[in-house]
């Protein structure tokens, strides 16, 4: 097979849409969610088990990829840290009219602040945007996992999930 | 170099400052870190060379395992510097080839 | 000569796993390691971890380690650091060289918990400075805070290479590539995706021609590979580097094993030659058992189980466990171990490990 | 792999040594390591000791599931001679 997570590290169209964590475009844009892009049968279940609400079903074998039920999901963002895969990402498609607000882990340092513009990249590391900085969390809780929540054109909500690395002191 | 600030293990807490003389130099290293961590923070590369071809050697393992890190330490030869702890004032050389015993006390054999 | 009732060799997971099972089921147990730190490489596995909630999932193996020393601290365990075992000898006498002087330590059970090596890979240039095991900058970098160097291709794209790779990031190196032979990245995806996103190349179907250098490594040259791993003349091209890592696999580190006269079997899918083993973890030996890596590599989650199992397997051998205790818990412990091989990454090793215990069954 | 390739790091025998030994009848590592002196170095073969076994291996046309490595000797790491003679019993520390 050509393409695809297995091939070039970056999961594709196909397989993302494939996956039961991803949420149909028509859920997308009712409401802030998660996007879990979990493609592989890894032994994993920690989103299952802290999400408060129930949106998140694994169930056994713990292999099976997560199952993701968007009208429970608060986007209270608690499995994005905590994901050892970093495979969870925030999208609120209403966050403005041409804007859309997308959040990831992050843990690289130095940390950008609250305010900063910062060059949003896609799955293969792409710069393809500037991208506000919403805001940083980095509390005790998320173990030193930044999650970072950036304002990005709407049509590339579902393609920026990460920024491009600031040079070190 | 040294990594100051990480991203998960948090600013590093360094151990005693003391001094290293590596091949006539001082460089400076902190109490118990290895030898060779000193080392390469200090961006030295070579630390020994081969017998028979003459050719360059650094840290390849870092367990103590390859043996290609090893140097003359405080007269004593074949000392694996990734796991032999940093003293102050350590005697650390380059070693060539085989290497040449230097001081016969490490070895236990001074009379008092 | 000293005497204990179980030695356990390693204080890497499995070891450390093993010595609190048994402690805390009430035997007398020394732990012995060879480094000035235990908990062998788990002090350098920053990330967080997969699994369930009984695996520690989503704990950083640094967290792990350090839990699981309190634990050993608690349940009683003797820990012995700076103590090299320098061979295993007749009636379960280990010999141990502890600074300026050497001992003798018999124990009724040992467990070997010696963990793996990492695998070489030759080409030209490959014994210059700067050339060294993913594993070895990963001891760099997250335990001692020392730099390597600036720019770092990674060869191999399993998880080591690439969670080495993220990890030299997380450090300030740049990594310029990850190269690996194979056409497909061997590797969890997830990982594979964290590097691509930090802008991080990986390259399958591609290897590393030579290393080039005066006195270190100062450009690399890589290529693409035919179907039979052989480089495409024509396809070389040179990466501007100053280091060169190579994650090529691991082997399990069984001279212990091997000089006790246990029986092994080769299983290319767990690393090579691994000591046969039962159900509990005891080899061809009465009263030697070998866990962890050793028995087949596998990762930081299925050692500490398999830690626990035979750390169990002794206590109750030597009284401290009523059979049925210790089939009840032995067999939860072997449940934990079933859900950390499945799916396509696990099942492969289930098949290799039910192997082991077939050829010791037959042994 | 080239054949001038360097195979045992510690005492410098290359990919072309080993195979031209190997040629003499060579079947075992622990042959090979005494014919060639590849794995006798400092680190007992701990790094190339796999490499080794690859070439003997295929030089031989076995399976590497025919291939054992040599024996396993202690002591297992390096230990200066004059700490291996300096054995403590419990009669010197009582």
């Amino acid at each position: 097979m050509k393409g695809g997570i297995r091939t070039t590290g970056i999961p594709s169209k196909e397989e993302l849409e494939a996956s039961p964590g991803y949420p149909s475009a028509k859920a997308l844009v009712t409401k802030p969610m998660v996007v879990i892009e979990c493609v592989q049968d890894i032994p994993c279940n920690p989103c299952e088990a802290i999400c408060p609400n129930g949106a998140i079903f694994v169930g056994h074998p713990i292999t099976q990829l997560p199952v993701f039920y968007p009208e429970r999901c608060d986007a209270c963002g608690r499995c994005i840290p905590l994901c050892p895969g970093q495979a969870i990402f925030g999208v609120d498609m209403t966050y403005a009219s041409d804007k859309a607000a997308v959040s990831f882990p992050y843990e690289f340092l130095p940390l950008p602040n609250k305010g900063d513009v910062v060059q949003g990249v896609n799955r293969a590391g792409e710069v393809v945007c500037d991208a506000k900085v919403l805001r940083v969390q980095r509390p005790k809780s998320f173990d030193h996992t930044a999650v970072i929540t950036v304002a990005v054109p709407k049509d590339l909500a579902m393609e920026v999930r990460s920024m491009r690395r600031l040079p070190r002191a | 170099m040294r990594i100051e600030d990480h991203p998960i293990l948090g600013k590093a807490e360094w151990g005693r400052k003391i001094t290293l003389i590596v091949d006539g130099e001082p460089i400076e290293a902190f109490e118990g870190e290895p030898i060779a961590a000193a080392l390469i923070a200090a961006g030295h590369r070579v630390f020994h060379y081969t017998t028979k071809r003459n050719e360059p050697r650094g840290v390849f393992c870092a367990l103590g395992r390859c043996t290609d890190c090893v140097m003359t330490v405080d007269g004593q030869i074949n000392v694996r510097t990734c796991v032999t702890p940093a003293r102050d004032g350590m005697v650390v050389k380059t070693q060539i080839g085989l290497g040449q015993w230097e001081d016969l006390q490490v070895c236990g054999e001074k009379e008092e | 000569m000293g005497r204990t009732e179980i030695a356990v060799v390693g204080a890497g997971p499995a070891g450390l796993a093993a010595a609190i099972e048994a402690a805390r089921a009430g035997a007398q147990v020394t732990l012995i390691d060879e480094n000035e730190r235990p908990g062998g490489q788990l002090f350098k596995q920053i990330h967080k971890f997969f699994g369930s909630e009984a695996h520690r999932a989503g704990t950083r193996g640094v967290q792990i380690g350090r839990d699981l020393l309190k634990e050993a601290q608690d349940a009683g365990v003797e820990i012995r650091l700076n103590t090299v075992v320098y061979g295993l000898f007749a009636h379960h006498c280990l010999g141990l060289v502890c600074g300026d002087h050497t001992e003798d330590l018999q124990a009724e059970i040992i467990i070997l918990a010696t963990g793996a090596s990492e695998n070489a890979l030759a080409f030209p240039g490959w014994t210059l400075p700067g050339v060294m095991g993913a594993g070895a900058a990963q001891t760099l970098i997250n335990i001692h805070r020392a730099l390597p160097g600036y720019r770092v291709l990674m060869v191999g794209a399993g998880n080591v290479g690439l969670i080495v790779a993220y990890q030299l990031l997380q450090a300030g190196a740049e990594v310029v590539a990850v190269v690996e032979s194979l056409p497909c990245i061997g590797g969890y995806g997830v990982h594979a995706s964290k590097v691509r996103r930090a802008g991080v190349p990986i390259l399958t179907a591609h290897t590393i021609v030579r290393a080039e250098g005066e006195n270190g490594v100062e450009r690399a040259v890589i290529a693409q590979v035919d179907e039979n791993c052989q480089p495409i003349s024509g396809t070389e091209q040179n990466l501007d580097v100053d280091t060169i890592c190579l994650a090529v696999g691991l082997s399990p580190l069984a001279e212990l094993a091997w000089m006790a006269g246990c029986q092994f079997t080769y299983i290319p899918t767990l690393g090579g030659w691994v000591p046969v083993h039962d159900q509990d973890m005891q080899t061809s030996l009465t009263g030697i058992y070998v866990t962890g890596d050793l028995t087949g590599i596998e990762e930081a989650s299925t050692a500490m189980e398999e830690g626990r199992l035979a750390g169990l397997a002794a206590a109750e051998t030597l009284g401290y466990l009523a059979p049925e205790e210790g089939e009840r818990k032995k067999a939860q412990v072997r449940e934990l171990l079933a859900t950390l091989r499945i799916g396509s990454f696990g099942e492969g090793r289930a098949v290799a490990k039910g192997q082991i215990v077939k050829a010791r069954c037959e042994a | 792999m080239k054949d001038d390739e360097l195979i045992c790091r510690c005492e410098e025998i290359t990919q072309a040594e080993i195979k031209e030994a190997i040629k003499f009848g060579l079947k075992t590592m622990t042959e090979v390591k005494r014919f060639t002196r590849a794995g006798m170095g400092l680190c007992q073969g701990m790094t190339c000791g796999r490499l080794v076994m690859g070439i003997l291996a295929r030089e031989t046309n076995q399976p590497l599931s025919e291939v054992k490595p040599c024996t396993s000797r202690p002591p297992v790491r390096p230990v200066p001679v004059s700490v291996l003679a300096n054995r403590v019993t419990d009669d010197d520390q009582n």
